[in-house]
C-alpha cells in the first residue's frame, strides 16, 4: 500500500523533474514563460489539495493569500528593491493571516460550508477594499495601491543578495519548478508523517479523533496555514511572473477557479489537482485563439462534458483504470477478511 | 462495595436539549476497578448522560469530577487526555482507513514516538486476533467486526476509565461471548460504564447496575437485588411512571 | 443546442491540435509576412467593448491589404481573446512579442490591463498601441495611445454645460481609477468655468440600487449631475432616477454614458437627454463616417450594435499604425515609432487625429453628443482638443527613456 | 423626517432586493443541498425573458411575473434532466458542472442576443415625499417580494407537496419508503425554485442593466444570504437578507457603498463565527 504511493510520489516526481529540465531545451522562450505560468497555478492548486482533499477543509478562500501573497511582494518589493526579503515576507503575511483566521473560526467549531463561505467572504472584502484604494492616498510608503489598475511594472527576483542579477524567464522557471516540486515532496513526507496520518484521521471522523484525544481544532488551523503558506508562495511567484497585481486576483473568478482545478483533476490526491490547473489553464489559453463560438461557451461546456465522462477527476480515474483487475480483486480478499474476523473472534 | 474516592462523579448532572429536560440532577459515581451497567428504556437518558461525560455535550448545570478533577466544562481531547477511552453506540471508527492504521491512531496519542505506537498496535492486534484483517479496509467490514475495531482501539489506549455503549449491538452469539472476555480482562486494569439492554449479558458481566428513567436515577445496587424489582420491571414494561 | 455541442466538439479538437503544435518550437516566420495582433476581450465581462474593436481593427487590416499592403506584403492579423482574464493578457502579450514576433499589438480595453501587457512589451520590445479613451497620462515611448484623454473630454465637457445649465455640479461614479482621477479634472475646470462641485459619491462596479444616491441628490439640488457610471449594474441608477420621477428635473452629463450604448440598454423614457463626450459616434454626419459605416455593414452584416468610440479605437489605431509604416517605408520598431512621432495627421471617420509627438498621445476633434430615442445626436463639435492633462507631465521629446503613467 | 422616511424606504428596497434574488437558491440548497453556481445566470435568464418579451409586445407585468418563472423554471427542469440529477450526493462534481453551465449560459445567451439588447424600464410613475420622490415599481417590488416569502412559506408548511419535500430533506430513505420517490420531489423542487429565481430576475430586469454577464454580481450576495440564514429555508432568508440587506444600505448611507460592501461581508463573517450554523440553525431550529 505505501510502497505504491511511494513509487507513484517518485514517478509525479521524476515527470516534474525531466518537465523542469527539458523545457527550457526544447521549446522558445514564451512557452516557457507560458509554462512558469502553468507550474505557479500548479502550486496554487497544491495548497488547495492539501487542505480540502486531506485536510477535509473547504476553503473558498484560498485566492485571498495567493493574492495577498503578490500584494505584499509587490508593496515590498517597490520599497525595499531587493527581491529575498519583499518574497520571504510574501509567503510569511498570508500564513500568520490564516494562522489568525484559522485559529479563529476553527477554535469556533465554525466546519464544512459555514467556513467555506466565511473564507469566500474574507477574498470579496479584501476585493471591494483593494479596488476602493484608487487615489494616491492610499499608499504603502513609496507604493501607490492604484485601486483597480493595479500595481505593475515592479521588479521580479533577482539572486539572493545580488539585486542586480535579475532571473530571467528560464531562470524564473527553475526557480517555479523547483518550489513546486519542493512542496509536493515536502507534503507527502508530512503524510508519511505521524502527524500526516492524524490529519487523515481527523478528516476521516472528527469526533472520533476527539474522543481519542486529538485536538481537531488544532490539527485543522495547521493544516490551514500550511495550506494558506503555499498559496502565498504561489502568489509571491505569481507576482514575480507577472510583474503585475490587481484586485482580480481576489475576484470570485479565481476563488472559484481554483476550487474547480481541484475538483476537475480529483479530489483526495496531490497530482491530481496540480494535472487540473495544468489543464484548465493551458485549455483556456488555446481555446482564447479560436474565433469559432464564444470561448466561455465552448470552455463551459467542455467542463460540464468532462465531468460527465470523467467522475472522480483525472488522476483517481487514471489509477482506477490502471488498477481496475486488481483492485475487483482486493475486494474479494475484502470479503474473506471480514469473515476471518468473524471467526477469529469466536476462536479463543 | 469498595471503600475509598470514587473514579468518576457527577454532582446534580442536570442537561436540557432545547426544552427537552435529557438528565436531571444525576448523582452518580463509580469506584476503581469496577464494572457498572447502566440500563434504562428508550429515551431514559442513558446517552445523554454519557454525552456529558466525553465533553461531546455540555452539561446545563452539575459537575463531573474525574479522579477528583472537574472536566464538566472540558473538551473530548482533554477529557480523553485523561484516560477516558469511549465507545458510541454506532460505530466510530475511520472507516478509509485500514484496521492497522485505526489502531495505530489510538495508540499513537499517548506513545512517544511513532514505532513504539506501532509496537503497542500490532500487540492488540494479535491480542484481539485481528491480525488477518489488519490491512482491511474498516468501512468494508460487517458492523460486528467494526465494533470490534472499535474496543480494540479503546484497549489499545490502556485507559483508566472505558465508557462503553451498548457494545454488544448487532453482534452475533459467539461474538458477545468474546466481548464478554475482553471486558472482563480490561476490568483488571480499567474502570468500565456499560450501557447494555441485554439482561442475560448484563447479569453476566456487572455487580452493579444503575437504572435511569426520565433522566434520573431510579434505583441502583447489586444486579439481582435491582433486576428483581418490581419498579425496574414496570418502567420496562412501560406499566410504571415517576413522579 | 445539438448544433452547438457539434461545434463545441470541433473546436476541442481543433484546440488539441493547436496545443500539440505549440509543444514544438516554431521556425522563424515567413519573411513576406507583417503580422500584427490584437489583444482583447472578446468574451466574458468586457467583451461588448472588445468584440467591436476586434471587428473595426479587423475592417482596417482587410482595407489595407485590399490597397496592397506594404510593397505587396500582406498584413496577417492574429486575435487574441483574453476572456476578460489579466493572466492572459501576460501570456497573449509574451507570446505575440516573443513566438509571433509581431510588429505591432494593440489592445487592452481597461486600464488595468494596459499596465499588465505595456511594462511588458517594453519589455520585449514590441510596438505597443492602446486606442480606448482613459484617464490620461501615459508617457511611454514604445506606446501611442490614440483614444481621448479625461481631460480633454472634461473640458470639452464641462466648458459647454456650466454656462448653459448651471454652476453646481454634483459627482456621482463608479469606484476605480478613472474617476477618481477624472474628478480632480472636473473640479479644477468648473472652478475655471465658475461653478463648483458640490459633492463626490463613488460605487463599486457591481451596485445595482442607487436608492441611496438618489435621495442624497434630492437632497443636494444640484443643476448638474456629473455621471462617472459605468456598467451594467450602474444603468440602474439611470433606470431608478427615471422611475423616480427625477428624469428631466436636473440634467444628467456624462463623458462615460455611450461607452457601453447605454442609450440602448436603457429605454428612451430612462436615457433620452443624458449628454455625453466621446471622441466617435455612429451619428457623426460626415461623408469618411458614411464610407466607413457603409464598408462596416457590408463586411459584419447591418444588424451590429450601434458603434462607439471604444469600438472605433481598433480601426483608428490601426489605420495611424499604417500611416506611420508608409511613411517609414518598414515595419521596423524604431523607424515606425520615428514616423509616427514625426506629425502623422488623419482625417478619418472620426473627424482629425494628430499624433503629438510630445506625448505618444493624440490631439483630436471630440463631439458632445445627447441620447435620443436609442441614438446620440450630435450637439457641438470641438476641434483640435490636445492631451490637457498628460502634456503637463510628459514630455518625450526631451525624455525620450520615460516609460511611466503620471496620475493626477 | 422626509428623509428617514426615505431611507426606511430604501433599505426595505435593499433587503428586499438581497431576499428576492436569494430565495430560489435557499429553495434549491435547502432541500436539495445542490450548490448551483449558475444560479446568477439563472437570474439573468429571467431577465432576458422578462425583456426580450416586453420587447416583443407582451405586457411588461406578464412578461415579468409568468413569462420569465415559466421560461426559467423549464430551464431548471431541463437542467436538472440532463445535469444535476446524475450528480445528486456528489457535491463537488455539481459546483464544476454549475459552474460550466454558467459559462456556457452567458455565452449562449450573448451568441443568440448580442451584448446589448434594447432594455425595458420600471412601469409604473414615482411617489413624492416633500422633496424626495421614489420609484413606486421599487414599492411594489418590495411588497411582491414579501408576497412571495409568504406564498413560498405556506406551501411549504401546508400543503402537500411542501410536507413531502421537507421529509425529503430530513431524511431521503424514510420520504421514498413512504413512497415518494426522492428524484421526482428533487426535480419539482429544482423546477420551483429555478422559476423563483426566474420570478426574481424578471422583477428585477427594469432595475439593472440586462446583459449576458449581469448574473456574475449577484451569485456570491445570495450564497452569503442564504448560508447565513441556516436551515430554515424561508424564514432563514429572511432573517439573513434583513440583516445583511439592512447593514449595507445603512452603511452606504452614512458612509460609502464601499464601506457598505464591506461591512455587509463583515457582518456575515461576524455571524457564522458566533452562530457557525447560521441564524435559524441557532433560534429557529425546525421551522420552514
Amino acid at each position: 500500500m505505501r510502497d505504491v504511493c511511494n513509487s507513484g510520489t517518485l514517478f509525479v516526481v521524476g515527470v516534474a523533474t525531466a518537465i523542469a529540465v527539458l523545457i527550457p531545451q526544447i521549446v522558445n522562450l514564451y512557452l516557457v514563460i507560458v509554462y512558469s505560468n502553468l507550474a505557479i497555478m500548479a502550486l496554487f492548486a497544491l495548497s488547495l489539495a492539501w487542505v480540502w482533499g486531506y485536510g477535509g477543509i473547504l476553503c473558498f478562500g484560498q485566492s485571498a493569500f495567493f493574492g495577498l501573497a503578490a500584494y505584499v511582494y509587490a508593496v515590498s518589493v517597490i520599497n525595499i528593491g531587493e527581491s529575498t526579503a519583499p518574497f520571504l515576507l510574501a509567503v510569511l503575511v498570508p500564513t500568520v493571516f490564516a494562522a489568525v483566521i484559522g485559529a479563529l473560526m476553527f477554535y469556533g467549531r465554525v466546519s464544512d460550508i459555514y467556513f467555506a463561505i466565511i473564507t469566500l467572504c474574507v477574498t470579496l472584502i479584501l476585493y471591494s477594499l483593494i479596488s476602493s484604494t484608487a487615489g494616491p492616498q492610499f499608499h504603502i510608503f513609496a507604493a501607490r495601491l492604484n485601486g483597480q489598475n493595479g500595481i505593475s511594472g515592479f521588479r521580479p527576483l533577482n539572486l539572493p543578495g545580488r539585486s542586480d542579477d535579475v532571473l530571467g524567464p528560464v531562470e524564473s522557471f527553475y526557480v517555479c519548478m523547483t518550489f513546486l516540486i519542493g512542496c509536493y515532496v515536502a507534503l507527502k513526507f508530512l503524510l508519511s508523517s505521524r502527524f500526516g496520518r492524524v490529519v487523515v484521521a481527523v478528516r476521516e471522523n472528527p469526533v472520533r479523533a476527539e474522543l481519542l484525544g486529538y485536538d481537531t481544532r488544532w490539527t485543522r488551523t495547521f493544516v490551514f496555514t500550511i495550506g494558506a503558506a503555499i498559496a502565498g508562495l504561489a502568489g509571491a511567484l505569481f507576482a514575480v511572473w507577472g510583474t503585475y497585481v490587481n484586485p482580480s486576483l481576489f475576484d470570485l473568478r479565481m476563488a472559484a477557479l481554483v476550487i474547480i482545478w481541484v475538483v476537475v483533476g480529483g479530489l483526495g490526491t496531490l497530482a491530481g489537482p496540480m494535472v487540473g490547473a495544468v489543464a484548465l489553464q493551458y485549455l483556456g489559453n488555446v481555446l482564447g485563439k479560436q474565433q469559432l463560438a464564444n470561448t466561455g461557451m465552448i470552455y463551459g461546456f467542455l467542463l460540464i462534458v468532462f465531468v460527465m465522462l470523467v467522475p472522480q477527476g483525472v488522476f483517481p480515474t487514471m489509477q482506477r483504470l490502471i488498477s481496475r483487475w486488481s483492485l475487483r480483486r482486493s475486494q474479494y480478499e475484502m470479503k474473506l477478511l471480514g469473515d476471518d474476523i468473524s471467526k477469529g473472534m469466536q476462536g479463543r | 462495595m469498595t471503600v475509598g474516592a470514587p473514579l468518576l462523579e457527577t454532582q446534580a448532572l442536570t442537561k436540557r436539549f432545547g426544552g427537552v429536560l435529557a438528565i436531571d440532577r444525576i448523582d452518580f459515581s463509580v469506584e476503581p476497578r469496577e464494572l457498572r451497567c447502566v440500563i434504562g428504556p428508550n429515551g431514559a437518558g442513558k446517552s445523554s448522560f454519557f454525552k456529558c461525560l466525553t465533553g461531546l455535550a455540555r452539561a446545563t448545570s452539575g459537575r463531573v469530577l474525574f479522579m477528583g478533577q472537574d472536566i464538566t466544562r472540558a473538551d473530548p481531547c482533554h477529557i480523553a487526555r485523561l484516560g477516558i477511552a469511549t465507545k458510541t453506540q454506532v460505530p466510530n471508527v475511520f472507516d478509509g482507513l485500514s484496521v492497522r492504521e485505526n489502531i495505530w491512531i489510538a495508540a499513537n496519542r499517548h506513545s512517544i514516538s511513532g514505532v513504539q505506537a506501532m509496537k503497542a498496535s500490532e500487540n492488540t492486534i494479535q491480542r484481539l486476533g485481528l491480525s488477518t484483517a489488519a490491512n482491511a479496509v474498516v468501512g468494508q467490514l460487517a458492523h460486528g467486526a467494526r465494533q470490534w475495531v472499535e474496543l480494540a482501539m479503546i484497549v489499545v489506549a490502556n485507559p483508566k476509565l472505558v465508557l462503553l455503549d451498548e457494545p454488544t449491538a448487532g453482534m452475533s452469539g459467539a461474538e458477545i461471548f468474546r466481548v464478554e472476555k475482553l471486558l472482563n480482562e480490561l476490568k483488571s486494569t480499567a474502570t468500565i460504564i456499560v450501557v447494555e439492554h441485554d439482561v442475560k449479558f448484563i447479569r453476566r458481566i456487572a455487580s452493579h447496575v444503575t437504572v435511569l428513567h426520565n433522566g434520573s436515577i431510579l434505583i441502583e445496587g447489586p444486579v439481582a437485588t435491582v433486576l428483581s424489582d418490581t419498579r425496574v420491571r414496570d418502567v420496562y414494561l412501560g406499566r410504571h411512571s415517576v413522579t | 443546442m445539438s448544433i452547438t455541442r457539434r461545434r463545441a466538439l470541433v473546436v476541442a479538437s481543433s484546440a488539441g491540435i493547436a496545443s500539440t503544435f505549440d509543444l514544438i518550437p516554431r521556425p522563424s516566420l515567413a519573411a513576406d509576412e507583417i503580422k500584427i495582433a490584437s489583444i482583447l476581450d472578446e468574451s466574458g465581462n468586457l467583451a461588448e467593448w472588445g468584440d467591436p474593436m476586434a471587428k473595426c481593427m479587423t475592417l482596417a487590416v482587410e482595407e489595407i491589404n485590399e490597397q496592397g499592403g506594404l510593397g505587396g506584403h500582406q498584413i496577417k492579423y492574429i486575435r487574441y481573446d483574453t476572456q476578460s482574464n489579466d493572466q492572459l493578457y501576460a501570456q497573449y502579450a509574451s507570446e505575440a512579442a516573443l513566438q509571433d514576433q509581431v510588429s505591432m499589438v494593440l489592445g487592452a480595453i481597461t486600464s488595468a490591463s494596459r499596465e499588465v501587457i505595456r511594462p511588458i512589451l517594453d519589455r520585449y520590445k514590441t510596438l505597443y498601441w492602446y486606442s480606448t479613451g482613459y484617464e490620461g497620462g501615459v508617457c511611454d515611448f514604445n506606446t501611442f495611445c490614440s483614444g481621448t484623454t479625461a481631460a480633454m473630454v472634461v473640458r470639452a465637457l464641462i466648458d459647454w454645460a456650466v454656462p448653459a445649465l448651471g454652476r453646481k455640479v454634483y459627482i456621482i461614479g463608479a469606484d476605480y481609477n478613472a474617476p477618481h482621477a477624472t474628478a480632480k479634472f472636473i473640479e479644477a475646470y468648473t472652478k475655471q468655468d465658475g461653478g463648483e462641485v458640490i459633492a463626490q459619491v463613488y460605487y463599486p462596479f457591481d451596485v445595482s440600487e442607487f436608492g441611496d444616491a438618489i435621495s442624497k441628490i434630492q437632497a443636494a439640488k444640484p443643476d448638474i449631475i456629473y455621471s462617472m457610471l459605468i456598467g451594467a449594474p450602474h444603468l440602474g441608477f439611470y433606470r431608478q432616477w427615471a422611475a423616480s420621477g427625477m428624469k428631466g428635473k436636473i440634467p444628467i452629463i456624462s463623458h462615460f454614458f455611450g461607452g457601453g450604448n447605454e442609450e440602448v440598454l436603457l429605454t428612451p423614457e430612462e436615457g433620452d437627454g443624458i449628454v455625453s463626450c466621446y471622441g466617435y459616434w455612429e451619428d457623426i454626419d460626415s461623408p469618411e463616417n458614411k464610407a466607413f459605416l457603409e464598408r462596416f455593414t457590408k463586411r459584419w452584416g447591418s444588424n451590429h450594435p450601434y458603434i462607439n468610440a471604444i469600438g472605433m479605437g481598433g480601426y483608428e489605431g490601426t489605420k495611424l499604425w499604417w500611416l506611420g509604416v508608409q511613411k517609414a517605408g518598414t515595419v521596423d520598431r524604431v523607424r515606425v515609432i520615428e514616423a509616427l512621432r514625426s506629425g502623422i495627421s488623419w482625417t478619418g471617420p472620426s473627424g482629425n487625429i494628430a499624433i503629438d509627438p510630445q506625448t505618444n498621445n493624440v490631439i483630436r476633434d471630440v463631439y458632445i453628443a445627447r441620447a435620443k430615442n436609442r441614438r446620440m445626436e450630435i450637439v457641438k463639435r470641438v476641434p483640435g482638443m490636445r492631451p490637457l492633462f498628460t502634456e503637463q507631465y510628459c514630455n518625450l521629446i526631451k525624455h525620450p527613456t520615460t516609460q511611466t503613467q503620471y496620475l493626477p | 423626517m422626509d428623509l428617514t422616511l426615505i431611507i426606511c424606504l430604501d433599505i426595505l428596497n435593499g433587503i428586499a432586493m438581497l431576499a428576492m434574488i436569494s430565495v430560489g437558491l435557499a429553495i434549491v440548497f435547502g432541500i436539495m443541498g445542490v450548490i448551483n453556481l449558475a444560479h446568477g445566470e439563472f437570474l439573468m435568464l429571467g431577465a432576458f425573458a422578462a425583456t426580450v418579451s416586453t420587447n416583443a409586445g407582451v405586457n411588461v407585468w406578464v412578461s415579468m411575473l409568468i413569462v420569465a418563472p415559466l421560461f426559467v423554471g423549464i430551464v431548471g427542469l431541463v437542467v436538472e434532466r440532463l445535469l444535476i440529477r446524475l450528480l445528486y450526493g456528489r457535491m463537488t462534481d455539481t459546483l464544476i458542472v454549475t459552474w460550466g453551465l454558467s459559462l456556457f449560459l452567458v455565452g449562449a445567451v450573448t451568441t443568440l442576443f448580442g451584448y446589448t439588447i434594447p432594455g425595458i424600464s420600471a412601469p409604473l410613475g414615482s411617489v413624492k415625499l416633500g422633496v424626495y420622490s421614489f420609484s413606486a415599481y421599487r414599492l411594489v417590488f418590495t411588497g411582491l417580494t414579501a408576497l412571495t416569502f409568504l406564498v413560498i412559506w405556506s406551501f411549504l408548511k401546508y400543503t402537500r407537496w411542501g410536507i413531502i419535500a421537507r421529509g425529503t430533506t430530513q431524511n431521503p430513505e424514510m420520504a421514498s419508503a413512504l413512497g415518494h420517490a426522492p428524484h421526482r420531489v428533487y426535480a419539482i423542487t429544482f423546477f420551483s425554485g429555478s422559476a423563483v429565481t426566474g420570478l426574481a430576475g424578471g422583477l428585477i430586469a427594469p432595475l439593472t442593466g440586462v446583459v449576458p454577464t449581469m448574473g456574475a454580481i449577484f451569485v456570491a450576495k445570495a450564497f452569503i444570504a442564504v448560508i447565513g440564514g441556516g436551515a430554515a429555508i424561508v424564514a432563514g432568508t429572511f432573517a439573513a437578507s434583513s440583516f445583511f440587506g439592512a447593514v449595507d444600505t445603512l452603511a452606504s448611507f452614512v458612509w460609502t457603498p464601499v464601506i457598505g460592501q464591506a461591512a455587509m461581508l463583515l457582518a456575515a463573517i461576524i455571524l457564522l463565527r458566533l452562530l457557525p450554523r447560521g441564524i435559524t440553525g441557532r433560534f429557529l431550529e425546525r421551522r420552514i
